[in-house]
């Protein structure tokens, strides 16, 4: 029989849950600049709290080290695309005014892509430094 | 520069002054890291500070009109933690690489260990 | 009244930190930082409310979840000194 | 209607308020790591609880009494778990709990 | 195993309402995001293996309000209990172990059990092995509320194995 | 169009790189990666150094926001140069890099190795390229935790806690730095480092801005390992991967102290600066590093913490030239940012190359070199002899300047202090010649080849740089005067 | 060849000779070949130099512009041309006594050897001819760099220590004085190019001036200026060619030849005359020609005496220099010629002892001019050239310096010359009366002369040194040119 029962099931019970917040707080941008950096905490931690929960190997199984890094890089491409893409339409980096015909709707769309970027690196970087503190990402 | 500032202020310098006690003093690795934090930490409180009191004394731009709108000190305080954290990540794992390969985190063990080599 | 609140909060959050300070053991600290997190969860909270930004309680939310986690991994770290093992299973023998 | 509303949720804020004290002089008085824990627990469920239906009585129907009861929910399935954590964990780590009938048998143990 | 699917369509649906209930915003754009966003949770859920009874008791729904209702009452008389002896100049605690055993079957049962126990000021669970908890009491009336096995009954109830 | 956005390009194409290189698995896909976005960056730096020599400085609004809310790149004939140097030598390390990386760095930490190499560049770009204080300050950490990383992908597990005291030290003075910034922000509602120019002088009695220049100058001064904030460069120096060594060498020092330099003149205003007596502490910091650094550096046994320790003597100089708050002194300090980068950077990939084949960089494992990698040790001799200073290398050039801005202000006893302190130079550039050439090898020695053509073909780029740059120095010193001018002008 | 071209390929064919020599390393008999070609070469350069100058011309070539304002430049003068025949003549005679000495005595690393020789020939042809201080000190930096891998020729710890102490005394005279002097004077006077009459106006602060000629005569490591000479004796652990490159044809030469090119044109005789603070160079160029003479009376290895020997004599080039007047700085110029000739003879005889006879001491001469009599003729002229004594070039030398002293009334230098020579006659006659009237050692074994190159080398640098006392010529020509230059 499992020791554990208490956290393992209230931690079932609470993951989704988390997950689906740091989503929601991702695409809500009211809460101001640095959404994205926010939801990558939450999500990281989230994952962060399986892995104790459930020991690094089954959390590698859910992310493998290859999935993380791509992951990782992809949102800092995201980020940086973002941010080349106003310089080809021919404003300056950062400059989402140009990333559609109404510059407020590129800047909204501009600001949630460059939160998506941020909060997917987030995620993935806090992801694997636990998984090197957990001190099972070194090669043998 | 008003009171709750004031006050502020010395918080941040006694934090200060405790992490940059416990970068220096201690022996442990992680506690010098743990040191490192709260010394960063004592920064984002000294910005946190500044972000309220600027309407105080300090000479500012020519038009006030952005004064109290200007959302620049809560985004570098932002920035700062994501750079605090990325760092504490760092060393952590640093520790604990160290702590593979020495056996040890304690300084003082390290640097006999290194001296013996 | 919400400075009532903030205050009893305060006063709460204070008298843990003097728990955490004293000790003696390792797990009244963590006890009593735990506490301490909660607490800063409400004054997050009233906070919020002072200053009318409901927003404010994402952030508190956020706070919980986090203080939630590192009670675990601080707990895991102390316990077994690593944070890696699951926390069940065979590979637990002092359990 | 209103001002039910306000006297209601102040004295749920002052009761959260008054509990969030007694919880933490007790975290300070009770003698050893478990019986603390029963204090820390006061403040916990009955002070957090309290002051945060107060505040969802000032909320009204709105996205911040959503996310209050979220937090409630969200410690009442967490506090507990971490309490329980702790408690095994000190337990098996071989802290011994102060057992006995008054006061005095307990001070003369430790 | 009607469990897997009936899992996953159920924990979609509480997802997204809880989706409506934060965003409070009706925009198709974030009604999409909303949907991608469930999608991609239980996808990410069912990677990690937390879809099933344990994880999602959803048929405890109606039963637990209730349920939560009564333990709310519990918490609030004790807390006043426990407060008492706090703010007792002689503090007339007298703390004891005992052990207490869960009629549930099932492990959710005996976690519901154990947690309410725990949330109830006065008494915590400090083991949980095989249906057989260890209970911290802050006094010889904590203990004795306890003895009387009335939560259990109610806990029993509510997952529904009686 | 593009050409216009050459200043964030510079940034943004390293940048870019480094994620791309962490998520493809293939060594040899990254490396090229790496050194093409070297490539591009040494060749955007130039066409920005010739549109700033011809044009004047350049201006970019990020996002094109204005200035006090929007962050400004700014890029004069200082930043140009810098730029050139930085790039320049990154590609020419890159170039080197396959043969000493795979010898040094686990397979599968190669990539991690030019992910960070890529991280670093940008970093160090930026911090040259940005006009705004707290920009530098986020420009600066990218550029430290890739250093750390890369340090400690060393072999030697000394490489960890050299990498974990860097980290610490690099924290704090980091910290320190934006602890500045928050007093300068406070006082002058700005970031803009022009902005900073001309709004500070009202308020630079205050002790607000006192104390921050002391933090400003102090978080720097970590980074730069000016004597005595220097206990971490030799031991990181040492257990880094000697192209880490190379580059961090051969670079990161250099843009240190071109934020010394923005910060003291077109932040504080130099000559005009008031409240601390910076140029004097910095004439005795200096002056402290060129001996202790250089003296300490006779006693190494392990060539790379001798090289270590000579780039701190080398920093000295570089400080010593700041306190001068001359046109002269600028100029020797802004071409030796450039001549010392080609040294150190020479010397450095020497060493890689000897590691190649030794296993070692011992000084005592190095005898009979001369004759078993004669490509190799003789690029060792043009380093060392300008390290030393030379006639006909860079070295030489640098110094000339150097006595020439102390002669100026008739402080005749500085300039012999310089010379002397090159002496110690070549006491310890000499012990390793002398091994190399003189000493009997051992057996094992024997054994050794020459190293590769393509690590041969990046050292004798940098060891023909420091002949052909010593020998005609005009253009670099044309520039370095430009430069010069440039910040004492914008202090007023 | 045009009187530019020349100035440049003075220097280019010893540098390519140099890169021939290294790429013909694996054939010995090549390799010498070149050597003696590019010798050859660089002496006729070196002569149609000197011809078209005595014609009128005045060749001026500026190479590159290292700094702002400062090029690298050659230009002929007087004094250069001097100097650079010399060296290049010597160089021939040294070439011929190399091969003979370094296949006499199985050296190593032969190739090397002569590569550095070609470059420090190179070397040294930058510093006769080059037009401004700069290019002189480059090149006199380069003849120490290129002249350390000569030094240290044997590789054993002994060599390398004496390496150590060439390089240190040298480099850190150099850098430390000589640079710190050229870059004041730079900031003062605004050039570096060698004048006639100087380049400092009657303005500049007087006793800067002083610190200046300071910084320069000690800067002159090479001219070996008490308590600078350590390096020179030092260095005996040499091969003998290098000795003989050391001590006539190049280093110690370039040193007193800056020492006197300094005075000319950088700081003009005529204008460091009033200056008052001036006197204490010929004080410690006295003080250093009799101590040296002393202290090489007490030398029972022969080289070390040799050593002390140009320690002493080169003080006398400094202290001509330093009476400044222009009979006397003539003497300058044409001794720095006649020690040339009379010690690389002395230092060939001396080479040619070692390798016929493995004899290193004085004390073991007893007798040895029976079995070596032609090296021990050679060995007398060049000693009576030394002491200054007729019919040698070194008594010409001499008597003008002597007579520029009477000009001036210079009783400190009269005084000196006089009882110098004396102390020169007491620790060279003895040597040359030992060989040839002295009996062998019983136990002695036998042996003869060295091998011909060796003896053809110094038999005909005796002969110089006798010739050019009857036929001066052009040395002479050149010598009064510079001290009209002077005037
Ligand atoms: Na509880
Ligand atoms: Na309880």
């Amino acid at each position: 029989m499992n020791q554990h029962a208490v956290l393992r099931v209230v931690t079932k019970l609470l993951m989704p849950a988390i997950l689906l917040f740091a989503l929601y707080v991702q695409f809500h941008g009211e809460l101001g600049p640095g959404g994205g950096f926010q939801a990558g905490v939450i999500f990281g931690v989230g994952f962060v709290l399986y892995t104790l929960i459930f020991g690094v190997r089954s959390a590698r199984q859910v992310a493998p080290p290859g999935a993380l890094r791509t992951v990782l890089g992809g949102g800092v491409l995201i980020y940086a695309g973002v941010g080349v893409a106003g310089l080809l339409l021919g404003g300056n980096f950062l400059n989402y005014s140009v990333l559609s015909h109404d510059p407020v709707h590129g800047q909204e769309l501009g600001i949630q892509l460059i939160e998506l970027g941020v909060g997917t690196t987030v995620a993935a970087a806090i992801i694997s430094l636990f998984f090197i503190f957990a001190g099972q990402d070194r090669p043998e | 520069m008003s009171f709750p500032g004031l006050i502020n202020s010395w918080a941040a310098m006694a934090l200060m002054m405790i992490g940059f006690y416990a970068v220096i003093a201690h022996g442990n690795l992680v506690k010098k890291v743990i040191g490192l934090n709260i010394f960063q930490a004592a920064v984002f409180i000294f910005y946190i500070s500044m972000a309220k009191v600027r309407g105080g004394t300090a000479p500012i731009l020519g038009d006030n009109l952005t004064l109290f709108s200007n959302p620049l000190p809560h985004v570098l305080i932002l920035t700062a933690i994501v750079v605090g954290v990325a760092t504490t990540a760092l060393g952590l794992s640093l520790v604990v690489r160290i702590r593979d390969t020495y056996g040890t985190i304690e300084d003082e063990e390290i640097r006999a260990i290194e001296a013996a080599e | 009244m919400f400075n009532a609140a903030a205050a009893a909060v305060l006063i709460s959050m204070f008298l843990a930190l003097v728990r955490a300070f004293a000790g003696p053991t390792v797990y009244d600290r963590i006890l009593a930082v735990n506490m301490f997190g909660t607490k800063t969860v409400l004054m997050i909270a009233i906070l919020g409310f002072l200053t009318d930004r409901p927003d404010f309680l994402d952030i508190a939310l956020v706070y919980a979840l986090i203080n939630f986690v590192g009670t675990i991994a601080v707990m895991k770290f102390f316990k077994y000194n690593h944070l890696g093992l699951p926390h069940e299973g065979e590979d637990l023998g002092d359990l | 209607m209103m001002l039910v509303r306000d006297i209601l949720s102040w004295l749920l804020i002052l009761g959260g308020g008054f509990f969030l004290v007694a919880g933490a002089i007790g975290v300070l008085r009770l003698p050893d790591f478990f019986t603390r824990q029963h204090a820390a627990g006061i403040t916990d469920t009955m002070g957090a609880g309290l002051l945060l239906v107060g505040l969802m009585l000032q909320g009204g129907l709105t996205l911040v009494t959503v996310k209050l009861v979220l937090i409630i929910v969200f410690l009442s399935f967490t506090s507990p778990t971490s309490t329980h954590a702790l408690a095994q964990a000190a337990l098996s780590s071989g802290l011994k709990p102060l057992l006995g009938e008054r006061r005095e048998d307990l001070s003369s143990k430790t | 195993m009607r469990g897997r699917l009936f899992h996953t369509i159920s924990l979609s649906l509480v997802l997204y309402g809880l989706w409506l209930l934060l965003s409070g915003h009706f925009e198709p754009l974030l009604l999409g995001l909303g949907v991608l966003s469930c999608v991609l949770v239980v996808w990410v859920s069912h990677r990690m293996d937390v879809v099933d009874q344990e994880g999602q008791p959803l048929a405890l729904t109606w039963r637990a309000l209730p349920y939560w209702g009564w333990l709310a009452w519990e918490i609030a008389k004790s807390s006043v209990d426990v407060t008492r002896i706090i703010l007792n100049p002689r503090l007339p605690i007298s703390p004891r172990l005992m052990r207490v055993r869960a009629s549930q079957k099932s492990e959710l049962g005996h976690v519901i059990y154990a947690n309410s126990i725990t949330l109830t000021p006065g008494t915590v669970t400090i083991d949980l092995a095989d249906g057989e908890l260890a209970v911290h009491a802050l006094t010889r009336e904590t203990a004795a509320a306890l003895t009387d096995g009335e939560m259990d009954r109610r806990v029993t109830a509510m997952v529904g194995e009686r | 169009m593009i050409v216009g956005q050459l200043p964030i390009l510079q940034v943004i194409v390293p940048l870019l790189a480094a994620p791309i290189c962490a998520i493809l698995p293939f060594r040899r896909l990254t490396w090229l990666i790496a050194l093409a976005a070297s490539l591009l960056a040494l060749a955007i730096a130039l066409t920005l150094l010739d549109q700033v020599l011809s044009d004047g400085p350049i201006s970019y609004l990020l996002g094109d926001w204005a200035a006090p809310w929007g962050i400004e790149y700014r890029v004069d004939p200082l930043a140009a140069f810098l730029l050139v140097i930085v790039s320049a030598l990154g590609s020419v390390i890159m170039l080197f890099a396959p043969t000493s990386v795979a010898r040094e760095i686990a397979d599968d930490r190669i990539f991690l190795f030019h992910a960070m190499y890529l991280l670093n560049l940008a970093g160090l770009l930026g911090m040259v390229v940005t006009g705004d204080v707290f920009n530098l300050f986020v420009f600066l950490e990218i550029s430290s935790l890739s250093s750390y990383v890369m340090i400690s992908l060393g072999q030697s597990r000394r490489a960890l806690t050299a990498a974990f005291q860097y980290l610490i030290m690099g924290t704090v003075g980091a910290t320190f730095y934006v602890i500045g910034v928050g007093m300068m922000y406070m006082m002058t509602g700005t970031l803009n480092m022009a902005d900073l120019g001309t709004r500070l002088p009202a308020v630079a009695e205050t002790r607000t801005i006192i104390a921050a220049m002391a933090f400003v100058v102090v978080g720097i001064g970590l980074k730069l390992a000016m004597v005595p904030l220097h206990f971490w460069l030799p031991n990181a120096y040492a257990y880094a991967p000697t192209v880490v060594s190379a580059f961090l060498a051969a670079t990161a020092t250099k843009v240190a102290v071109y934020v010394l330099l923005r910060l003291v003149f077109t932040v504080f205003g130099g000559p005009a600066m008031v409240g601390l007596p910076v140029d004097q502490v910095l004439l005795v910091l200096g002056i402290v590093a060129m001996f202790g650094a250089s003296a300490v550096a006779i006693f190494q046994t392990d060539a790379k913490r001798l090289l270590a320790y000579s780039s701190l003597a080398q920093i000295g100089y570089m400080v010593l030239g700041i306190s001068f708050l001359t046109a002269t002194g600028l100029t020797a300090t802004i071409i030796h940012l450039f001549n010392h980068a080609l040294m150190k950077g020479a010397l450095f990939l020497v060493l890689g190359c000897v590691f190649l084949r030794v296993g070692s960089v011992q000084i005592s494992q190095m005898a009979g070199l001369g004759r078993r990698m004669p490509w190799t040790m003789a690029a060792f001799v043009v380093g060392g002899l300008s390290l030393i200073g030379v006639p006909l290398t860079v070295g030489f050039v640098s110094k000339w300047y150097l006595i020439q801005a102390a002669l100026e202000k008739g402080w005749w006893l500085v300039a012999v202090l310089i010379l002397l302190s090159s002496l110690l130079a070549m006491i310890y550039v000499w012990r390793i010649i002398e091994v190399a050439y003189f000493r009997a090898p051992g057996d094992d020695v024997l054994q050794i080849r020459e190293a590769p053509v393509m690590m041969l073909i990046p050292v004798w780029i940098l060891a023909a740089g420091n002949v052909y740059f010593g020998i005609n120095a005009q253009q670099t010193i044309g520039a370095a005067q430009s430069a010069a001018a440039v910040l004492l002008g914008s202090g007023g | 060849m045009t009187p530019e071209t020349a100035l440049v390929a003075a220097i280019a064919v010893p540098a390519a000779g140099a890169l021939l020599i290294g790429l013909a390393g694996k054939a010995p008999n090549l390799r010498e070949t070149i050597t003696l070609a590019t010798a050859v070469t660089l002496f006729a350069i070196v002569v149609s130099l000197v011809l078209s100058w005595l014609d009128g011309a005045r060749p001026d070539v500026t190479l590159l512009t290292m700094l702002p304002g400062l090029s690298l430049r050659l230009t002929a003068e007087p004094l250069g041309l001097l100097f650079a025949l010399v060296a290049s003549s010597l160089w021939i005679v040294n070439s011929i006594y190399s091969i003979g000495y370094m296949r006499g005595n199985a050296e190593r690393n032969q190739t090397r050897y002569y590569i550095f020789f070609a470059l420090a020939l190179a070397s040294t042809m930058g510093i006769a001819l080059g037009g401004n201080l700069l290019t002189l000190f480059v090149c006199y930096e380069l003849l120490t760099l290129s002249t350390y891998p000569l030094v240290t020729h044997h590789g054993t710890p002994e060599a390398l220590r004496a390496g150590r102490t060439y390089m240190g005394v040298l480099l850190a005279t150099s850098i430390g004085l000589l640079l710190l002097g050229m870059i004041w004077t730079w900031q003062v006077a605004g050039t570096l190019t060698f004048t006639p009459g100087g380049i400092f106006k009657d303005s500049v602060y007087q006793p800067l001036i002083g610190i200046l000629l300071a910084l320069y005569m000690f800067g002159i490591g090479k001219a070996a200026l008490m308590p600078l000479h350590r390096w020179l004796p030092a260095a005996m652990v040499a091969p003998t060619p290098v000795s003989a490159l050391l001590h006539a044809v190049a280093v110690v030469k370039a040193g007193v030849f800056t020492v006197v090119k300094v005075i000319v044109y950088i700081f003009g005789v005529e204008h460091l005359s009033t200056v008052i603070s001036f006197d204490w160079l010929s004080i410690v160029a006295g003080f250093t020609i009799v101590a040296a003479s002393v202290v090489a009376l007490r030398q029972d290895n022969l080289k070390r005496r040799l050593a002390y020997s140009t320690v002493s004599q080169l003080s006398y080039v400094v202290l001509a220099a330093a009476i400044l007047v222009p009979l006397s700085v003539a003497g300058a110029a044409l001794h720095i010629a006649a020690h040339a000739v009379g010690k690389i003879t002395l230092f060939f005889a001396a080479g040619s002892i070692y390798t016929a006879a493995h004899k290193t001491e004085i004390s073991q001469l007893d007798g040895i001019g029976k079995r070596m009599p032609w090296t021990m003729a050679a060995f007398g002229i060049g000693a009576l050239s030394i002491i200054g004594l007729p019919p040698t070039i070194g008594f010409a030398s001499k008597w003008l310096i002597l007579q520029g002293a009477f000009e001036a009334r210079h009783m400190l230098a009269i005084g000196v010359i006089i009882v110098s020579t004396l102390l020169n006659a007491a620790y060279f006659l003895p040597i040359v009366h030992a060989a040839f009237f002295r009996p062998e050692a019983a136990d002695a074994t036998p042996h003869g002369e060295a091998p011909w190159p060796m003896v053809l080398a110094l038999t005909a640098t005796a002969t110089a040194t006798v010739v050019l006392f009857f036929l001066p010529g052009v040395p002479l020509e050149l010598a009064q040119q510079l001290g009209d230059i002077a005037r």
